[in-house]
């Protein structure tokens, strides 16, 4: 039975119980609890399933390197898998569920696994399913899917929010225990500015439960204390229920600070994400004690032995009425004691070292336990629930000595410091034959911005055994932080405690050291993964001889806990199977996280409306009042077409084309960019930008020009204006803006630094708004305030001026074929002109277009569009546009690229007009497909469409496309071939589709 | 998670508020070049495992491109300086060295 | 015709443990040139009353003000009716100089995060340490504010002033409101 | 070799898995061989095999620096497609995934390939011309992939929320027979085939020069000792221009360091593949039950298998949003590995300035899905002095400015 101790219990209230449930039953712990505490206060030992055999589980440990307890958490919008109970804070109203089985926790049919286990071993997937082929996807995979994971799918959005914070520091610790706090002790008294991190509730870590004394009084009062110490200094932040997650270059640490995640439902981030630069970090991550591997040693009740530890001392809990102890060293002693004093019964304590005469095994004789030293477990009984061990002699094979009958297994195999932090960004290790762990090798720690070392480790983490060892490195360690981030340390002495004289720890693996296949099949390494010493020994046998292979072959360390309890003991065994040096194999590789954070902290505030900024233009609140129908364009959104009520999204498009042609529109171009060139070098400048002249444009005039990159392919167009001089104001693409801003400067940055220009991107200071239509002078007119005549201001022309009152800059531009007229306002003043337009324009019809409607309009003009006509493959010439590309120049950019022989080459495929035989619209993006095919056998394609439109204006299809010699095909039939298969016929002819004379914008 | 220190504004700002701009200190070939010369200007790159010289623009701030001096396998930056140069300047040499002694910048 | 000129979010607020303000309609002009040069010093004094600021420093006074935003840019700020004025003067003035003077007054959206908590709303989505002493009075940063570029300086001695491009005024208002949310004040900066 | 089946499994159980034998031989590097393969990843190995299999050239090294199987194949997130646009894409990676289908068989060892099917998002209507394009290109490729509407994508995947609210789904291009595979299990099962095959699989042994004579290559030292060979097939993905560098030639190739993270495992709710290219982030759950995902590339030279936080930061940001339902959901673990991208994002399988060199790299962020088929070519490539399926894949392409872009309508290549 495991039970709640009348005593005990440091970490909880008594007074303030709390209730929950767990698979449905109502069950009470108190504040304080874990979720695991409380569960074992009940008596609910049996806690999961394993992954592949589906074993029934218990709680193993008691912090974050527990590999069974997981449940899933909650419900609903709250529904959290695979939480760990072990650092779950239970709070008033917690609802947990077991996972991993059906139909229930206690009887599971899944089971069946475990008595297959023998035909289950390692990597036996890859040797079976292989045939019949199609059985893999429609009866394997599916039956090996249907068992996999292990936590429930939530199936809503999370109902929590989330947050980031960025900290500056110059040391920043992480572990509060007493090596962290004594290490940010230091480095603040040096005067850092110091963050000390601690993933748990509380401070102090293993000490008070270990019993150890510093400075002559107990070390709970000593964390006390030094915790009242540090507060009291400025430069100190403490931060608990904050993990340090993950160490990454340049002094970059992410720390996952669970704000509320024992306060469900308050209005308070859940997660805090915090990205930490640190000059100096101090890991003072304590050390994680390692199972041992005899059989059975995963039957609920068999837990480790620092964890039963915690369970009676922290929270009052007994996981057993008699425990039997085993261990390979003097901590677990300790444990023995401890549940002796709880007044527990302690069977036996088995040591598989031949003789110990320490102090505590000593004290343990004196309380009268039996001590039995070089035994071990031959195998643990019971299957929910330990039921008694076996006992044998540790050097032999297993033959059983004596059965002792108990309800729980404290085993203890060692420590191995916590390196994981360390390791994350490049410390490495040495293996410490003494304490038979990896711990960080100071010589070759994590190297920084300037190549410096930037993590020192602290307390258990570096490997330090005893509380007096822990203490003075951990001081040593803060105070070398201190220096190496900038500041003098104070020459106080590190604190000291009473000694804890020890023997030296025993090396064991595998227990007993001769065990038969039978055993070693049910002693486990990776304890979720369901990974066996017997698995590890066949992946060495097979050839998956590296680390990295054992792990992948066998998925040891793979599991949630990333093998916090089982790496250590597995790569022993893989390089006893090897016959090779531990440190020879070495280690996997630490990976981030720590322990597993939530996604929702990663991505923060992002969500919802401000999952990304969405660009907006001074008119953007009109539009969505008339019912815009939006389409995103870069971060921008753009009104596509304005559906009136009754109408289809389609329909709206055609209205809005037909009434530009024959009466006015209006279209929001404020998206379009707006770059201003300006100085004495300007014209030079952009003549290299632009294929073709622009240092020749008058003021007052406009011209279309196109923007290569160095590749040749075209990349921008636009209308460049000349206002004065020496400035030029440059038109680009919505999607270009910022993008060709950014170009320009480069090249005038990194290229031609000596040349005198400026540039500037003036793209939101102004809305622009497209007045296009027969009657877009009148609309103008009845404004008033300028002349817009077609004398004063002809086709391509510009001028300033006021404009119904407005400041506006109008250009005489058309990208419809339409008389048209592009204006330009501060964008303060964006909507009020808009509104004045559609006020204006009343009488003429008028009536906003969006983006469709202009794609329409400009294909039905044959103009070209950049990502529609153009895809990064396309150069000018493939357009016909070698009216734009000058032969005067000496250069442009991409001009030398175009001189490439498959560029070079007139037999492109190249831009003409596409009609359909039967008047139909083309589809999307299709090929023309010829009769051959090529030696790859793919049929022969020699064009594509690149824009197709149902045309209101002409009553039918039109197209555009890129064809092989098409401009030389005039007249042709060619045939499209559909995805489907099929073949449409089309004929080639000019791309210009509507008023090719171009009469009507020329009014 | 790199920092790095902008030579014009001075700002010592992490990754994000910079972007990446490929190898520095290329030089440009156009109309006249050789095919094999403009073909190494676009794409053969010095790619270096150790030292490399790269450009970055303070894309979040000034809006400046510079250099920088960067090992790729340590990722530690040497020092960085502006863009008005076409070779690495003396100093930054010599903070290399300090750091990689018989270090020799690749042909 | 400003008064038919609205700020983009038209002064919109909210308050948590740090109030959010959009502040309304400001002048201003990015002016390029060598800011080393005399008579640049001049035309930029002769506008705004302040000298040119030095790298990353800004200053502000009788609602006018100057920030230094690269080696040869610098960001000037007059009430909004007169950036027009401003930039024909400045040009004026430079006339003859490589320069460039232009009113980027509506590209830019204005804040303002005032309270003691306003350090630790801005901490929680600009990469930038935003303790006391390493950033105070007179300077300005550019940065990234969440996924937008932004600068911001202090205008008193827990006002700050943050700008960033209008078009994304609603997000940066929603990032920063929700940043100052009640309750969830972190307690690093502001102990 | 013995036969692995669920047969030879019953029997060993019950002589308790004593008797299997290595998956591949120990070896020590030969003085010369005909082939050396440089790189024991998906390339290098599949190479080999097909040099064996389809050529009979078996005396052949593949010397491996680290240990096989470790470089970006066993780093990757597994997705396999063919629904590439460009005909010589189309082609390669279609060879690949049709030899995907029986690979298991093939090699006696199960790969796990699971036509589960991949759909790639369109969330903007520039993305659906995009994607309509590629299916129409398909459809005359040999390629089976088709352009879905928002409600079918939703009926394959439930738990994508569809309506946006930022980037509504408009529809996906859909290839029923993409999927995933095992891919350590893919180095492994070609490992196992080339060893029994004869050839030499050499770990732990890197190549430190190149040597050749009268711009013909004789051999390669390596940390093993020098080993001559007629041919050398360079393999080595994200250190292909470190390699190039010995022996004398640059390529147009930048190393960067892609990333990809795990959740924690959960019961599986999601049957398909899913990239969603507009917000950047793409996810499909394990056999053993993790979400696998990943993202973007940092954009500087990198060699540490390392790669900058803010990209993780990106691709959950938008996965969340994509799939709310994995907020809740943990980050397992995040890794980084090295890839090398050319200058218009196609690979390279050509020979190369130095006669008896070839190269095979620049696979960038997608080469898992080609293993097969580009084993089968560059073998063919090595073999014969050209194949079709690696022909327009030269580094030739450079210098004439045909190049080979895929990035016109998916906007990524994984
Ligand atoms: C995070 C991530 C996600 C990806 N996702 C996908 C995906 O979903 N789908 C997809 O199709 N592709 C994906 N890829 C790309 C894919 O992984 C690679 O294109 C592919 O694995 C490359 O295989 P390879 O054999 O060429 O290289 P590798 O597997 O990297 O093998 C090269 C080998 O060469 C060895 N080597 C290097 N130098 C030497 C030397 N001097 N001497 C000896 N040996 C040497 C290396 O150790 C290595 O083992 C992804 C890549 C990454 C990193
Ligand atoms: N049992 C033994 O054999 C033995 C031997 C030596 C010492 N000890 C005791 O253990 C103490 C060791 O002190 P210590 O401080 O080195 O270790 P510790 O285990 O006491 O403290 C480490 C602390 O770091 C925290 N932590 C670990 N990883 C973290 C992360 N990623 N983020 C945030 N917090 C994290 C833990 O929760 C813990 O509180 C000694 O004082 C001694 O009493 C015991
Ligand atoms: C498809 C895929 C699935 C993975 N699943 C897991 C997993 O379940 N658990 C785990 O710990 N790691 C998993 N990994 C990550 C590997 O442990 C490892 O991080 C990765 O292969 C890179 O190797 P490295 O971290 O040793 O450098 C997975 C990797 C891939 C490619
Ligand atoms: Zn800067």
């Amino acid at each position: 039975m495991s039970t709640r101790l009348a005593t005990q219990g440091r970490l909880i209230n008594r007074d303030k119980r709390l209730e929950f449930t767990f698979n449905g039953k109502r069950l009470q712990g108190y504040e304080g609890d874990t979720l695991a505490a409380a569960l074992l206060a009940n008596d609910q030992m049996l806690v999961g399933r394993s992954f592949k055999y589906h074993r029934p589980r218990g709680i193993l440990a008691s912090g974050s390197e527990e590999p069974n307890a997981l449940v899933n958490l909650g419900e609903g919008a709250r529904l959290e898998p695979n939480q760990r109970a072990t650092t779950t804070e239970l709070f008033h109203g917690l609802t947990a569920t077991s996972q991993n089985h059906f139909p229930s926790l206690e009887f599971d049919i899944g089971e069946i696994n475990n008595s297959l286990a023998r035909f289950l071993p390692a990597g036996f997937y890859y040797k079976t399913f292989i045939h019949p082929r199609f059985a893999w996807k429609h009866v394997f995979e599916p039956f090996i899917r249907q068992s996999a994971g292990l936590g429930k799918a939530p199936k809503e959005a999370d109902a929590d929010r989330y947050e980031h914070f960025y900290a500056f520091v110059d040391v920043l610790v992480i572990g509060g225990g007493v090596a962290g706090l004594q290490a940010a002790r230091a480095a603040g008294e040096a005067g850092a500015r110091v963050l000390l991190i601690e993933q748990e509730p509380h401070w102090g870590g293993r000490a008070p439960v270990d019993g150890a004394v510093i400075e002559g009084k107990p070390a709970e009062d000593w964390v006390k204390d030094t915790l009242q110490a540090l507060e009291a200094m400025e430069n100190v932040t403490l931060r608990n229920r904050m993990m340090g997650a993950g160490v990454y270059d340049h002094g970059y640490a992410l720390g996952y600070e669970r704000v509320a995640d024992h306060i469900p439902g308050s209005d308070l981030p859940r997660h805090r994400l915090w990205r930490i630069r640190a000059k100096q970090i101090v890991t003072a991550t304590g050390a994680i004690e390692r199972p041992l591997s005899f059989a059975g040693n995963d039957i609920p009740g068999v837990m480790l032995a620092t964890a039963v530890r915690d369970y009676v001392v922290n929270y009052g809990v007994s996981p057993g009425d008699r425990t039997v102890v085993v261990t390979n060293n003097d901590d677990a002693y300790r444990t023995a004691l401890c549940l002796k004093r709880a007044g527990l019964d302690v069977p036996m304590i088995v040591d598989v070292r031949p003789l110990v005469t320490s102090p505590l095994a000593t004290e343990a004789l004196q309380a009268g336990i039996r001590v039995e030293t070089g035994k071990g477990i031959a195998k643990v009984k019971g299957r929910k629930r330990v039921t008694g061990v076996a006992l044998c002699l540790q050097a032999g094979e297993g033959s059983v000595i004596e059965e002792v009958k108990c309800d729980a297994v404290a085993m203890s195999g060692g420590f191995s410091p916590v390196v994981h932090l360390w390791s994350h960004c490049g410390g490495k290790l040495i293996w410490d034959e003494a304490n038979a762990h990896f711990r960080p090798d100071p010589a070759r720690a994590p190297t920084g911005a300037q190549g410096e070392a930037f993590v020192v480790t602290a307390g258990m983490a570096s490997g330090a055994m005893t509380t007096g060892e822990v203490l003075a490195d951990a001081d040593a360690a803060g105070k070398a932080a201190a220096r190496a981030a900038g500041f003098t340390p104070r020459r106080f002495a590190a604190p000291k405690a009473a000694e804890e004289p020890s023997e030296p720890m025993a090396p064991v693996w595998m227990m007993p050291q001769g065990a038969s296949y039978d055993l070693r099949m049910k002693m486990w390494l990776d304890f979720q993964n369901d990974v066996k010493v017997s698995d590890v020994q066949l992946a060495a046998r097979e050839g998956y001889e590296s680390v990295e292979h054992t792990k992948r072959y066998t998925t040891l360390g793979m599991a949630t806990d990333q093998g916090k309890l089982s790496n250590i003991n597995g790569l022993a065994v893989l390089a006893d199977a090897l016959g090779e040096d531990i440190p020879q194999v070495g280690t996997t590789t630490f990976r981030p996280p720590y322990t597993p954070i939530s996604m929702g902290a990663i991505a923060g505030e992002a969500r919802g409306e401000i999952f990304q900024p969405l660009r907006r233009t001074p008119i953007h609140g009109w539009h969505e009042a008339h019912g815009a129908h939006w389409e995103p364009v870069g971060h921008w959104r753009r009104p596509y077409a304005y559906p009136k009520a009754g109408e289809t999204v389609e329909e709206a498009v055609h209205r809005e084309v037909l009434n530009t042609r024959r009466r006015v529109g209006l279209l929001d171009a404020s998206t379009l960019g707006k770059i201003v060139v300006k100085g004495p070098d300007a014209g030079r400048f952009l003549d290299m930008l632009y294929t073709n002249m622009m240092s020749t444009l008058k003021v007052g005039r406009c011209r279309y020009g196109l923007m290569c990159n160095e590749n040749g392919f075209l990349s921008d167009d636009g209308v460049v204006a000349r206002i004065d001089e020496d400035t030029w104001l440059c038109h680009t693409t919505s999607g270009g803006a910022d993008r060709i801003h950014q170009w320009m400067e480069e090249w005038l940055q990194t290229e031609w630094w000596d040349w005198k220009v400026y540039v500037a991107n003036l793209t939101e200071q102004y809305a622009q708004i497209a007045v296009v239509g027969p009657d877009a002078r009148h609309v103008l007119e009845r404004l008033g305030g300028m002349d817009v005549s077609k004398e004063t201001l002809p086709f391509m022309g510009w001028q300033e001026g006021k404009l119904g009152g407005f400041d506006a800059r109008v250009f005489r531009i058309s990208f419809s074929g339409e008389l048209s007229y592009e204006i330009a306002v501060p964008a303060s003043q964006g909507l009020a002109f808009w509104e004045a337009l559609m006020e204006v324009g009343e009488a003429y019809g008028m009536q906003p277009y969006g983006t469709e409607a202009l794609h329409i309009m400009r294909a039905e003009k044959g103009f070209i569009m950049i990502g529609d006509e153009t895809d990064g493959t396309v150069i000018p010439q493939d357009l016909g546009l070698h009216w734009a590309i000058s032969k005067k120049k000496e250069d442009y950019l991409g001009k030398r690229a175009q001189a490439r022989s498959f560029m070079d080459n007139p037999d492109r495929w190249q831009l003409v007009g596409l009609e359909t035989l039967d008047g139909s619209v083309l589809p999307d993006g299709c090929y023309a497909i010829g009769e051959g095919t090529n030696a790859n056998g793919q049929a022969e394609m020699f064009g594509r469409v690149t824009s197709t439109y149902y045309s209101p204006t002409l009553g039918r299809g039109i197209a555009m496309g890129l064809v092989h010699n098409g401009p030389q095909r005039m007249g042709e039939v060619i045939r499209f071939g559909t995805p489907d298969k099929s073949f449409v016929e089309a004929r080639i002819v000019d791309p210009v589709f509507y008023d090719k004379e171009g009469e009507k914008q020329n009014v | 998670m790199l920092i790095l220190t902008c030579p014009y504004c001075g700002v010592t700002g992490e990754e994000t508020e910079f972007a990446a701009g490929g190898e520095a200190h290329l030089k440009r070939f156009g109309p006249g070049s050789s095919d094999a010369e403009f073909e190494s200007y676009l794409f053969a790159r010095k790619n270096e495992k150790g030292v490399t010289f790269e450009r970055w623009r303070h894309a979040n701030g000034c809006g400046k491109w510079f250099h920088a001096a960067r090992c790729t396998v340590t990722l530690e930056v040497f020092g960085t300086y502006k863009a008005q140069v076409t070779e690495p300047p003396k100093e930054i040499l010599a903070a290399i060295r300090k750091r990689r002694p018989g270090w020799e910048p690749a042909a | 015709m400003s008064d038919r000129a609205v700020s983009p979010l038209a002064g919109a607020e909210s308050s948590g443990f740090a109030k959010v303000s959009e502040a309304g309609l400001r002048g201003m002009i990015t002016l390029r040139g060598d800011l080393a040069d005399a008579g640049f010093a001049g035309a930029v004094k002769a506008v705004t009353g302040c000298d040119v600021p030095g790298r990353r420093e800004v200053v502000e006074q009788g609602g006018k003000g100057v920030a230094w935003m690269s080696p040869d840019e610098l960001l000037v700020m007059v009430p909004h009716a007169e950036a027009e004025a401003a930039v024909a003067q400045l040009s004026q003035a430079l006339a003859g100089s490589h320069f460039l003077a232009v009113n980027v007054s509506d590209a830019r959206a204005v804040f303002t995060i005032e309270g003691a908590g306003a350090r630790e709303v801005l901490a929680k989505l600009a990469p930038v340490d935003l303790s006391p002493e390493a950033f105070g009075a007179g300077q300005i940063r550019r940065t990234r504010l969440a996924q937008v570029p932004a600068a911001f300086w202090l205008s008193g001695e827990e006002v700050f002033t943050l700008v960033a491009f209008r078009s994304v005024a609603q997000y940066v208002f929603d990032l920063l409101t929700v940043s100052a949310k009640a309750g969830s004040e972190v307690g690093f900066l502001a102990r | 070799m013995k036969r692995y089946s669920a047969f030879a499994i019953a029997k060993e159980a019950l002589n308790n898995h004593q008797g299997w034998k290595r998956a591949w031989a120990k070896a020590q590097p030969k003085r010369k061989y005909d082939v050396i393969v440089v790189g024991a990843g998906g390339h290098g190995l599949a190479t080999a095999y097909y040099l064996g299999k389809n050529f009979g050239i078996r005396n052949v090294a593949i010397l491996e620096k680290g240990w096989l199987g470790g470089g970006n194949t066993g780093r990757n997130t597994t997705i396999i497609r063919s629904n590439y646009l460009q005909d010589p894409s189309a082609a390669i990676y279609e060879k690949a995934r049709s030899l995907y289908e029986t690979m298991s068989q093939d090699l006696n060892y199960n790969v796990m390939f699971s036509p589960r099917g991949v759909m790639m998002l369109a969330q903007t209507e520039h993305e659906v011309r995009g994607y309509k394009r590629t299916a129409a290109a398909n459809a005359f490729q040999g390629v089976e992939t088709e352009f879905i509407g928002p409600a079918r994508v939703k009926e394959l995947c439930p738990i994508m929320n569809i309506e946006g609210p930022r980037y509504p789904v408009l529809g996906a291009l859909w290839q029923p027979r993409g999927g995933t595979a095992r891919h350590d299990a893919v180095a492994w099962g070609y490992a196992r085939a080339c060893s029994a095959m004869g050839m030499d699989i050499i770990q732990k042994c890197e190549v430190t020069g190149v040597r050749s004579e009268g711009g013909r290559v004789v051999g390669v030292d390596t940390t093993k000792g020098a080993i001559d060979c007629d041919k050398l097939a360079m393999v080595v993905a994200g250190h292909c221009s470190h390699l190039a560098e010995m022996a004398g030639f640059r390529l147009p190739v930048e190393s960067v360091a892609l990333q990809a993270l795990v959740s924690e495992p959960i019961k599986p709710c999601m049957d398909v593949v899913v990239m969603a290219n507009t917000v950047h982030g793409y996810m499909s759950q394990s056999d053993k039950g993790e979400m696998v995902i990943g993202g973007g590339t940092d954009a500087f030279n990198n060699y540490t298998q390392r790669g900058s936080f803010h990209h993780i930061e990106e691709t959950v940001r938008a996965l969340v949003e994509t799939f709310p339902m994995i907020s809740r959901l943990k980050m397992l673990r995040q890794w980084g590995g090295i890839v090398d991208v050319t200058g218009d994002r196609s690979p390279i399988l050509s020979k190369t300035p130095i006669e008896g060199i070839f190269v095979n790299c620049g696979w960038g962020t997608g080469g898992f899905k080609a293993i097969p088929g580009s084993g089968w070519g560059m073998a063919e490539l090595i073999a014969k002095g050209h194949s079709p399926l690696t022909d327009e894949f030269g580094l030739n392409r450079f210098t004439e400015g045909r190049f080979i872009d895929e990035s016109v309508a998916a906007g990524v290549a994984h």
